[in-house]
């Protein structure tokens, strides 16, 4: 599903924010990416939706060539894979209705699907209630779970969440991983990038951690780290 | 449809850019109506004055004829240049002036000179036709013609005094109103140059404010053309409306003025009129440029937003 | 000062909202110039063709006056008329045209009707004063005072057809050129109103788009004007630069019109003159205005965001 | 230092955010606000910044009358609260040294001082190579961290924090909680707004728990809660 081949990535001149990295996710995995903050996370994740290119290396998703791709091909790509955001990413000028809907409308799906879809995928992130909010009358952690709804909303492949539980309380966030794991157990490859520990440490899953843009440790059945 | 709903939802929710986006439109118009309002009545003024330019035929006196022996059929022959230079498809209008119309017109000019008036024996003055053309500006090919009749030689005698035109006068007036012409043609392509870079100016505003949420739409897996539509479409409208508001304040100026020339005196010299389809014309014409400026502008100021 | 760097920073960094501002600005105030130039040159050309506006005064011939016995010293009161009228503070000029001089004007009229010339015996024509005005708008009060002077009185007997102005020309004349007049100062404010409306327009979209920047400063514990002097320099700043823009591209019209209009043969009845106080008067205040334009525009747009 | 009676907030028409929440905060104290996701955190602490003001009930912020405060005494207000924001509030045209250094300008402190100042602040939150990055070129960590470095640069008596951790590792909120706990021994008052039960329970200081609007629970060393 996720190949990466000695990847490079250095935004422009800095020192690089992922270094000669190495990984394979199959079809199905669930994996935990962990590391502190600014070990290349985010960086990882954005390569995977190519956001940008890799400065050297092979990124192949779905067994596409992300790198050499044409870019009318970027769209299609990005349809098969859902994303959580670190910041979210929601348009400011629509509801949360509105925000999952328009990643069912980009992939032609008809209103009468979108109408019977979207109320169901935000009822289960919590958000039955708040379907006609703009984002910015949501919560920190409501808007969080927009975002988690948007990226299933049209039962992906491939899911990636970046820092996906950072604004929401325990009991929400057990709510959420419950839910990952069982889109997860449909045959969803599932790829989270976290600091809970908590999480990470209960589920036993596999699990690699990130330093200063490196892969340091790359572990099935993991836990968070070591230190402290 | 999706699209068009789309469109809609998001003029209404960024109000500010909208109201700006069609002021601006409607404002430019407004100023671009104006100028080709002017320059319409400003050629038909100029056209008006134009026409003005006639070229005359005197003839020879009578008597100056009769002693050359060839008296019979004068005025027969007067009515034969008539007709023929009347069926010149760049004359529009030929006018006898008799020897005895001539000497009142001089009478009258010189009303207050009652001495030249009286130091006249008898009527001097020719009698001439007078040639009014289609074209004033052919005044001169015309004129040419004219002297190569065989009646013109024979009446006219000396042709360089006798046929006439004012040559200098028509030269200087073509020249004056080709210069107020090109000036004001220049003067209104800058205008809509101007309104097309402070169009687009807007509208590239507007999107360049929501850059973010066009890079999440493509993030989510938006295809361009998907993203690019509604602002299209937001555009056209807005292009729309604005066309729509410079049309009604358009009308608006046009029925104040009219109703303040026809009440004042200026109306009567002025001939100030345009027709009903040039206005219609012009509405119509201001409708589509404004739907045609609105989309392009949106579809310009996308692009760099574009670069998947 | 900390102002500054700011305003200059954020110009700099807003670059996309800058150089819409600034193009904005530096197009309204090159329309705005041009037709200030032109209503500045067209109001010469009115001015040239109103002084040619004259009184004439014509005298009634000696025959007729030494019928009735005051032969002695005409051309001593036709000197004095002239002194007299000279002395007026409206009157620019006064011209003393002989009887001779006039039929030599008249022969020039009419040669191409020599008939015409050729029955005139003697010369019928009178001599006569003509008077130029300074304010041509005073020609119906000074002829009237004209009409009270005794030896006018005495000299041009019939005063009503001997001081003349063609009344009606001069009226319509006057009508013309005053609508001419009121059309472009009309047609300059809708423009500069126009111009107003579509800087602070821009300005107010640039600044909408950074309203969640402004509510961040406020949140930090930033005062109002501290947040809005930098804006202000900014308009300032935009404004300056857009008037900057203007007047180049004015200055490189008004060569090539020169240059164009030098070579060709309109500059020499166009009488095209600006003098160089007039233009430079224009381009400072237009640099001025660009300036105060660009930060009342900033403040203007500021206002609602900065409801604490 | 803080005090709030009987205030209640609802957003135009919905059901209140908060509902008669009372509570008293003195100079000095260090108070966790714990809670679901939505349940009133963020309004709590958006009221002691008047950033809007309650519907009822009445806010005390350092001896003065929130509610009834002229406008133009609102910045000065807001220059003695150093505010943690839970989407970080960072100015997108400046860097993170010129973020830091908005804060002390708007006080009037010198150029000097400043440029002492902000590295130092810049450097106690692990930043210290990344001062001319703008908020774009850093992860979300970072970005995090800026916002806490600007909130205490100009050693403000009372700290607020949204979600102070929320996008930070285990080992480097720890270090941030340190800082935290350092200042607060200074004398500054702090109220920090969390979900993550590790810190809270280590911390065993006050916690106030807000459950839909409603304080159900305030304890002088407390820990995150009983749930699951
Ligand atoms: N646009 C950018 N320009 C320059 N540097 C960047 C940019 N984005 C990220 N970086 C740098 O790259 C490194 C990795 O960033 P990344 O966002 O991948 O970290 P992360 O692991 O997601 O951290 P966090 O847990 O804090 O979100 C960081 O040092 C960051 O400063
Ligand atoms: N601007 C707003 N308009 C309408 N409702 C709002 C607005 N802001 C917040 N709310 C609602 O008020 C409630 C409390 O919101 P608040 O942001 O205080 O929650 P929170 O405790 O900070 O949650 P989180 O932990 O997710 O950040 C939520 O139900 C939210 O939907
Ligand atoms: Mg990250
Ligand atoms: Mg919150």
């Amino acid at each position: 599903m996720i190949r990466l081949k000695n990847v490079s990535k250095s935004y422009d001149g800095d020192k690089p924010a992922l270094i000669d990295v190495n990984a394979a996710v199959t079809k199905g995995e669930f994996v935990f990416l962990v590391g502190p903050s600014g070990s290349g996370k985010s960086t990882f994740i954005r390569l995977l939706l190519r956001e940008f290119l890799p400065s050297r290396g092979e990124v192949i998703v779905a067994g596409q060539d992300v790198v050499h791709m044409r870019s009318w091909k970027v769209p299609f790509l990005r349809r098969n894979i859902g994303c959580v955001f670190q910041d979210f990413k929601l348009l400011p000028n629509k509801t949360a209705f509105e925000n999952v809907a328009f990643a069912l409308e980009v992939i032609g799906r008809s209103r009468n699907v979108i109408n019977t879809q979207v109320p169901e995928v935000l009822r289960l992130v919590g958000l039955e209630e708040k379907l006609d909010r703009y984002p910015d009358e949501l919560s920190g952690g409501e808007q969080q779970r927009v975002s988690i709804a948007r990226a299933f909303a049209n039962r992906p492949p491939l899911l990636l969440a970046d820092e996906l539980t950072g604004n929401l309380d325990p009991a929400t966030s057990l709510g959420i991983m419950t839910l990952l794991n069982r889109i997860n157990r449909t045959g969803t490859t599932v790829l989270v990038a976290t600091h809970d520990r908590e999480i990470v440490d209960s589920m036993r899953r596999r699990v690699i951690a990130l330093e200063d843009g490196r892969i340091v440790r790359d572990q099935l059945k993991g836990v968070y780290g070591y230190e402290d | 449809m999706y699209f068009i709903k789309e469109a809609l939802s998001s003029f209404r929710k960024n109000i500010v850019q909208s109201i700006a986006a069609v002021t601006t439109v409607a404002l430019c118009l407004v100023v671009i109506g104006l100028i080709l309002m002017v320059m319409y009545v400003g050629g038909e003024i100029i056209e008006g004055i134009e026409k003005k330019v006639e070229i005359e035929i005197f003839f020879d006196n009578p008597e100056t004829i009769q002693s050359s022996g060839r008296v019979t059929a004068r005025m027969d022959k007067i009515q034969e240049i008539e007709n023929t230079v009347r069926a010149w498809s760049e004359v529009s209008k030929v006018r006898y002036v008799s020897k005895e119309q001539a000497l009142d017109k001089f009478k009258k000019d010189f009303q207050y000179n009652p001495e030249v008036i009286q130091n006249i024996e008898g009527n001097p003055l020719p009698d001439s036709l007078r040639v009014s053309l289609k074209n004033p500006r052919k005044v001169d090919a015309v004129a040419n013609r004219l002297k190569t009749i065989q009646y013109v030689k024979d009446l006219a005698g000396d042709l360089d005094k006798n046929v006439q035109y004012g040559k200098d006068t028509v030269k200087r007036l073509f020249a004056v109103t080709r210069w107020v012409s090109i000036a004001a043609g220049g003067f209104a392509a800058l205008l809509i140059f101007v309104s097309l870079v402070l169009i687009t100016n807007t509208i590239r505003l507007a999107i360049f404010a929501r850059r973010k949420e066009i890079g999440i739409m493509r993030l989510v897996g938006a295809s361009n053309w998907f993203i690019r539509w509604p602002f299209i479409l937001e555009g056209m409208f807005e292009g729309f409306i604005g066309a729509g508001v410079a049309i009604l304040i358009l009308v608006g100026i046009w029925r104040t003025l009219f109703t303040n020339l026809a009440s004042g005196k200026v109306l009567a010299f002025l001939s100030f009129q345009i027709d009903q389809t040039a206005f219609i014309k012009l509405i119509l014409l201001l409708a589509l440029s404004g739907a045609v400026i609105g989309s392009a502008g949106s579809f310009i100021a996308l692009r760099r937003f574009l670069k998947v």
